[in-house]
């Protein structure tokens, strides 16, 4: 057993092994000692462990996924009656905007992180991520950068320009609050943290897999982690550009959108969309990747068409570059672009629809077991059919002019979001719940969960087809009952249906966090491996060590697990089983790795992304406070930049010791 | 706040850590370069919007000089050459690190610093005098594109050369030579990334007519 | 380090010195805003003229001079026009092309209305108070963009409001602001 | 205690089999019965309804959207009922762990190549009919559509073949000739506004500082009810706008009647006075074409010094349009209203051109208009706000009338005919 045992949250803590030698942490600046703590707070602010980082991304993103919740749930009710009373106008657009900013930015994207982070070093075989503080520094950015964009609910009124905030209307005349620039600057923070997570996974993923594990023996939710990060990669940048052209427009009086001075604001949707599309992807994706797990768990076979489903994810990751005017077929751009763009969206329904067809077939001949993990995997399929033929309708450019801006594509993408990506991560939730805490969500209340849910959706966003199709346009704060129409497709009955479709969706997720609560305070343990799993992050303990594996398992065969678990008899060709999950950990800890030193936690991440909120702060109100945030940055990069990543050998072993660190990674 | 004796503890510790041999990977290359070269390749994007948002506005003058009337080729080919020849004398920084020849690499990375600072001083003037000939940040489409594209470059120079002085002084107290080997590559990969934005940026700039 | 910043501070101090005179003194008395719009080369202006404009979708009206003839080229319609209808208030870009084997400017009249104190609905420094803007002398194969903002109606004006090239007479593209 | 074959999920107890096909019936049904709305949807519901096209554009786009909507609903039913019955053959009904097969190669291809082809035949009439779309070289009528917070403006350039010798501004209503092929060059003088009908022709951005254009051609007379939809701010949603759509006889004469000379009302009368409230108001903003002032010089509005668009809507014959206010509140009673509305194609050329009288006018909206607008329409409109637009509004201010301001006002704009 390595000498030094860091306790891994939640469980009791093993007695040290006596006479452990004094820790003498190395020193930065010669002044401040190194954290050592391994539990209570301290451990979780300056921790740089993937999976308590994992966990936070998951917690905050929780978090924002209430907040967004209740933004809908007001909008909602504003629009369930003509001449609506709840919200007046500019409350609206505020409510909208920050209603997508805060599920698109602050709950999909933190969500996947944190699946990514907790679940990717583990299904590689891996210790770590390849840069563990950046990993944290990611972390603290997006907190800061959810911060930054919600703190103008306080100061004047949230942004109110639609979450892609289309120019000259997100200028400095047109919305004059400072909202905008909250929004602006908010989400430059969390574009580092995506850019800085992608680095960092893609990195993990290709060089730190576990001997033997080749790209095709890869775990497909490890495949879609990576098709998002390359995607994040390159996306994130655009937008960089585009915020920070508006931020020289809003607060240093630049002229990138000024149209007196001859400046065109289809340049703002360009770039916007640029990033925007592959932001969709970048969102739908991981959900992918993790019904592409629970599936076969659950149908007790392998994934249909493993290589199929992996050059789908990547081909729409790659196609997902050359379809974004598709979102402008209405904003007068000349036919011959409008076709190509039209075709090219098209394209990309293929390999979506390959996906599709190697899921239904994963199952076909399995042995089905439904618990709720599985129920929401089947629910992603079948919603997120729907959505995408209900996108398909509108890749033909001519029917998207009569339908873009209204409900209808509201209902899409929300069939595709909420039906799509959410589903996943619930799916997420019930498969890895038992993994991350050691116990599984209650099934009974997960069931219902699941139904309310599904239930709600349908009955919040199937009517919003017909408002679509019936003329509603988007964003209308109030919609009056002369315009509304009569006959079976009136604007007003469907609105209704929508809003109280919304409630019951409220009182479905309500159900999920009672879940939590009842689950957290229930002492039943969950056993090694509840769902008879197939990859490699089940051969460890629940929750994992600190240090994920005692021994790197050596990789022979995708889905790793099952086949250390069954074997298959030749004469009648069924699945003997062999070993036992516990088996397989208790081979693993046999031949447990000597010293196993863990990269070291460090304040310097948790500095630097609290003086990215000053910066923002200075440049809206003073640039004095902008410098002195500057000057916090520039303390915190140079402490980091002095500091090992893992502390020096004096803080594991006796001095006299000259033990290798297997394992330790630099960054 | 550096005492003494620290700084001679803190260099103890510097050596210490360098004894690691890189963690083997899958890929063979360090997670380090591996991670430099993601970071490039997302810069490019970055660059690449700055750099279409200038040529579209750079026609686009409603007030204040257009851009030949501004713009003085000779000298800012000089500063461009001089940043060429930083990025000759980076590579001769690196290859004295792989050879662990420390005082070598700290002269190269020194001069490397002093000719981006050259080139960042012909910018900072360059900028201030089109500022006094008329040409503002919010004068016309063209000031605001061209401040913005040029300034994100010599920013990121800047950046630059604070790490070569940093490392430089880290060298300086290390005691096992050519422990820093790996950050110098490292930097030398980010300076001629820079070096070579610069010369799509100086060509598509001053050099092709308005 | 020292080294470092000082060269970079040096920078700093030299902003004064070196400075070209001519566009010292045209940023001085301001001939970017208020432009000589005659047929003659300007000391200032015209120096150096930009040929090409990267940023040409849809203005409100391409205007060529093309062997004597001014027209005005208007997507919607098929051949082209001598009068263009411009909406009140509102900031509107036309790209002048010179066909023409003299050098060549397009001159808009802002019109008299505008020039007696009302200023152009846009306090943007870029709009000229003077009764005219005009495009630099461009060669032949050339365009520019020139946008510019009609506060006043056509009726409000003495004389119709004009697109007109310096030199070749009798050729005036009518520009109606309802 | 983990399980291997038995199908028992360890917590929540046996999943009964009825539950389990109820499960999957009922979003079998709720999938079905969305599916069988979205086709069946023929009855006349909202005004902007897109499914039920009223003009050559509108049905080009219409014939090209319905087969793609029933090739879309029947692929969704395939892939459902598949799933379906996935979940119900294939329960974990105590089987022994299946065959570990990892997938058919020649299956997937097909299964790939079949939806590919699809979409490249719905392909190649999407390229045809984007085409048709954008032509500009076939239309007869070109109007000049600008839109700006919160209302649309129309101008009619000077067309002799039309009768248009003076350009003709009017707001909230464009007045088209049925039957013809007409242009709109769309532009917009703030920020980004769509202009769209759906019963006509799919919506097109009007981009400030750049032109688009736009087919409308209307089958019928009759009145085609639109909205903005390109998120615009505050009153967003109160930015609405119809075509109507009048015989070539009837446009001719609504021309001839816009164009008419500009009569003041008569001496003593409540509309004079109501004129000199609206010489010392009004007129700031809103332009009326040949109104002079006592002193008989022209009166020139200037919108460009008081709202930051630099434009308010041009009320010379307001009463010939049934609409005001960004097409938000109707000038006709609702009795008056639905009776135009409603109209069928044969009389409605007249019912339109009868415009605004004293019965049928909606008095009520007006008047609470002209109390205090910003209170009934959200616009920019308080003067304590206005730093960002150096003290301009957008929207229409209190100008704080009395009551008997207002009974003037409400009489002179009823002789704007």
């Amino acid at each position: 057993m390595a000498i030094i045992e860091r306790p891994a949250p939640g469980t009791t803590v093993p007695a040290l092994t006596p006479a452990a030698p004094a820790i003498t942490p190395s020193r930065t600046y010669g002044a401040l000692r190194r954290p050592v703590a391994t539990t209570g707070w301290k451990s979780w602010l300056f921790t740089v462990d993937h999976k308590k980082l994992g966990l936070m991304y998951g917690a905050t993103a929780l978090f924002f996924f209430i907040v967004g919740g209740l933004e809908a749930v007001l909008i909602r009710l504003q629009l369930a009656a003509p001449d609506g009373k709840v919200l007046n106008a500019d409350l609206y657009n505020q409510m909208f905007t920050m209603h997508a900013t805060t599920m698109v930015f602050l709950f999909v994207m933190p969500m996947a992180a944190g699946f990514a982070n907790y679940f990717v070093p583990l299904q590689i075989g891996a210790r770590d991520v390849a840069f563990p503080r950046i990993n944290a520094f990611g972390f603290w950015c997006l907190l800061a950068g959810g911060i930054v964009v919600n703190l103008a609910w306080f100061l004047g009124g949230a942004a109110d320009g639609g979450w892609f905030m289309y120019a000259p209307n997100s200028g400095p005349v047109f919305s004059p609050s400072k909202g905008v620039d909250f929004w602006t600057l908010g989400l430059q923070i969390a574009g580092i943290a995506s850019l800085t997570g992608a680095i960092n996974l893609i990195v993990t993923v290709l060089n730190m897999r576990a001997p033997g594990m080749t790209l095709m023996k890869m775990p497909v939710f490890t495949w879609m982690i990576t098709v998002v990060q390359f995607l994040l990669l390159f996306a994130v940048p655009v937008i960089t550009v585009a915020l920070f052209l508006l931020t020289f427009q809003r607060s240093f009086g630049a002229q990138f959108f000024d149209v007196a001075a001859g400046a065109d604001p289809l340049l703002w949707q360009h770039l916007f969309w640029i990033f925007g599309h592959p932001e969709v992807y970048i969102l739908i994706l991981p959900s992918f990747g993790i019904i592409s797990e629970v599936l076969p768990v659950f149908s007790r076979k392998p994934l249909f068409g493993y290589p199929f489903v992996v050059f789908s994810g990547a081909a729409i990751g790659f196609v997902g570059w050359g379809v974004w005017a598709h979102h402008m077929f209405a904003s007068g751009l000349g036919p011959v672009s409008v076709a190509v763009f039209s075709l090219a969206t098209m394209a990309i329904a293929v390999p979506t629809g390959v996906k599709i067809i190697n899921w239904t077939l994963t199952m076909w001949g399995g042995k089905l077991v439904f618990t709720t993990a599985m129920k929401f995997a089947i629910g992603l399929v079948v919603l997120f059919t729907i959505g995408g033929l209900s996108g398909v309708t509108h890749s033909v450019a001519p029917s998207d002019t009569q339908q873009t801006d209204t409900y209808y594509i509201v209902a899409h993408f929300h069939y595709v979001l909420f039906g799509g990506a959410i589903f996943g991560i619930f799916s997420g939730f019930y498969y890895w719940w038992p993994k991350m805490f050691g116990k599984m969500l209650n099934e009974r209340l997960g069931s219902w969960n699941f139904w309310l849910m599904v239930i709600g959706m349908n009955m919040t966003f199937g009517p919003m087809h017909i408002l679509g199709l019936q003329g509603q346009p988007r964003r209308m704060y109030v919609w009056t009952e002369a315009r509304a129409g009569e006959g079976f497709f009136n604007l007003g009955f469907w609105n209704l249906i929508a809003s109280i479709g919304s409630l019951i969706l409220t009182v479905g997720i309500g159900l999920f966090l009672i879940n939590i609560v009842v689950t957290a305070r229930s002492k039943v343990r969950a056993p090694l491996d509840p769902w008879n799993a197939r990859s490699l992050e089940w051969m460890t303990s629940n929750p994992p060590k600190e240090h994920n594996f005692d021994s790197i398992p050596h990789v022979h065969h995708l889905d790793e697990f099952f086949h250390r678990k069954y074997e298959e008899d030749p004469t009648t060709h069924t699945m003997r089983e062999v070993a036992s999950a516990e088996d397989v950990l208790a081979e693993l800890e046999r031949n447990a790795d000597k010293h196993i030193h863990m990269p070291s936690p460090s304040y310097w991440p948790l500095v630097l992304a609290c003086g990215m909120p000053f910066v923002a702060l200075g440049i809206i109100y003073s640039i004095p406070v902008a410098i002195a945030g500057g000057l916090i940055m520039l303390y915190a990069l140079y402490g980091w930049a002095l500091e090992p990543a893992t502390a020096p050998e004096s803080d594991f072993d006796a001095p006299s010791s000259n033990g290798h660190a297997v394992g330790a990674s630099h960054g | 706040m550096l005492r003494p004796a620290t700084v001679m503890r803190l260099g103890h510790h510097m050596a210490d850590t360098a004894t690691h041999e890189a963690h083997v990977t899958s890929t063979g290359l360090s997670n380090v370069k591996l991670g430099m070269w993601l970071f490039l390749g997302s810069e490019c994007l970055l660059f690449g919007g700055l750099i279409s948002t200038y040529m579209l506005y750079r026609g686009r003058v409603s007030n204040g000089p257009t851009p030949e009337q501004i713009y003085d080729i000779p000298f800012t080919s000089v500063s461009s050459f001089v940043l060429l020849m930083s990025s000759l004398t980076m590579v001769l920084a690196v290859a004295a690190a792989h050879k662990k020849d420390d005082r070598g690499t700290n002269l190269w990375l020194t001069v490397t610093a002093l000719l981006g600072a050259t080139f960042v001083g012909g910018q900072v003037y360059e900028f201030t005098a089109f500022y006094n000939e008329g040409l503002g940040f919010t004068t016309s489409l063209f000031g605001s594109s061209f401040y913005t594209l040029t300034g994100f470059h010599g920013v990121h120079v800047t950046v630059g050369i604070i790490m070569l002085i940093a490392l430089v002084a880290i060298n300086k107290r290390s005691r096992v030579p050519g422990s820093k080997s790996e950050t110098v590559e490292m930097i030398g990969l980010y300076w001629h990334f820079v070096d070579i934005v610069w010369i799509i940026i100086f060509t598509l700039v001053y050099l092709i007519p308005v | 380090m020292a080294g470092a910043v000082g060269i970079v501070a040096g920078g700093i101090a030299g902003q004064g010195a070196g400075l070209r005179s001519d566009l010292a003194e045209a940023a001085a008395e301001g001939h970017f805003l208020h432009r000589e719009c005659g047929e003659e080369k300007s000391k200032y202006f015209d120096k150096k003229a930009m040929k090409t404009i990267s940023l040409r979708t849809n203005p409100v009206a391409i205007v060529e001079l093309r062997d004597g003839v001014l027209s005005a080229i208007m997507t919607g319609f098929n051949e082209p026009q001598k009068i263009v209808s411009v909406p009140r208030g509102n900031p509107v870009t036309f790209i002048f092309r010179n066909f023409d084997d003299a050098e060549r400017r397009m001159v808009a009249s802002l019109g008299t209305a505008m020039a007696a104190g009302g200023e152009a609905s846009t306090e943007k420094e870029g709009h000229s108070d003077s009764n005219e803007t005009c495009t630099q002398l461009i060669p032949r194969g050339a365009e520019q963009a020139l946008t510019v903002t009609y506060a006043k109606p056509s009726i409000a004006q003495e004389d119709p409001l004009t697109l007109t090239v310096p030199g070749v007479s009798g050729q005036a593209i009518e520009v109606v602001v309802p | 205690m983990n399980h291997r074959d038995s199908n028992e999920t360890p917590a929540g107890g046996r999943l009964s089999v009825a539950r389990v096909k109820a499960h999957r019936f009922g979003q079998r049904a709720l999938v079905a019965t969305g599916a069988i709305a979205l086709l069946g949807s023929c009855a006349t519901n909202a005004p902007q309804d897109t499914w039920q096209p009223k003009g050559p554009n509108a049905k080009m786009i219409d014939d090209l959207q319905q087969p793609v909507f029933a090739v879309a609903g029947i692929i969704g039913i395939i892939v459902s009922v598949a799933i379906a019955y996935v979940i119900w053959r294939y329960k974990d009904r105590g089987q022994p762990i299946p065959e570990q097969t990892h997938g058919k190669p020649a299956l997937e291809i097909t299964l790939t190549v079949i939806p590919a082809l699809i979409l490249a035949v719905v392909g190649v009439f999407t390229f045809r009919v984007i085409f048709d779309l954008a032509r500009t070289d076939d239309t007869q009528l070109v109007i000049n559509v600008t839109g700006q917070q919160w209302w649309w403006e129309y101008d009619y350039p000077v067309q002799n073949e039309w009768g248009i010798t003076q350009p003709i501004i009017s707001s909230g209503q464009l007045v088209m000739p049925a039957g013809t092929k007409v242009l709109l060059r769309e532009t917009s003088r703030d920020v980004i506004h769509s202009y769209w009908i759906p019963a006509l022709n799919g919506k097109r951005d009007a981009v400030p500082g750049r032109i688009h254009t736009l087919r409308l051609e209307a089958d019928e007379p009759g009145i085609y009810a639109g909205q903005c939809t390109e998120f615009c701010g505050l009153s967003h949603a109160n930015m609405r706008m119809e075509a109507v759509a009048l015989s070539k006889e009837d446009f001719a004469s609504w021309i001839a009647n816009q164009q008419a000379a500009y009569q003041t009302p008569a001496e003593g009368t409540l509309a004079k006075e109501g004129e000199a409230v609206f010489l010392n108001q009004c007129v700031r903003c809103h332009q009326v074409d040949g109104l002079k002032r006592p002193d008989g010089t022209l009166a020139i509005a200037a919108p460009d010094e008081n709202v930051w668009s630099g434009a308010a809507p041009n009320l010379t014959k307001l009463m010939t349009r049934n609409t005001f206010a960004g097409a938000m509140f109707d000038l006709l009673r609702d009795a008056c209203r639905d009776d135009v509305w409603k109209a069928d194609s044969a009389e409605f050329g007249a019912k339109y051109l009868a415009g605004v009288d004293e019965a049928c006018l909606n008095v009520n909206d007006l008047r609470a208009w002209l109390r205090n607008a910003p209170e009934v329409k959200p616009m920019y409109a308080n003067p304590a706000l206005l730093t960002e637009t150096n003290g301009k509004y957008r929207g229409m201010p209190n100008l704080g009338l009395s009551e008997s301001d207002i009974d003037k006002l409400v009489a002179y704009l009823l002789t704007l005919k």
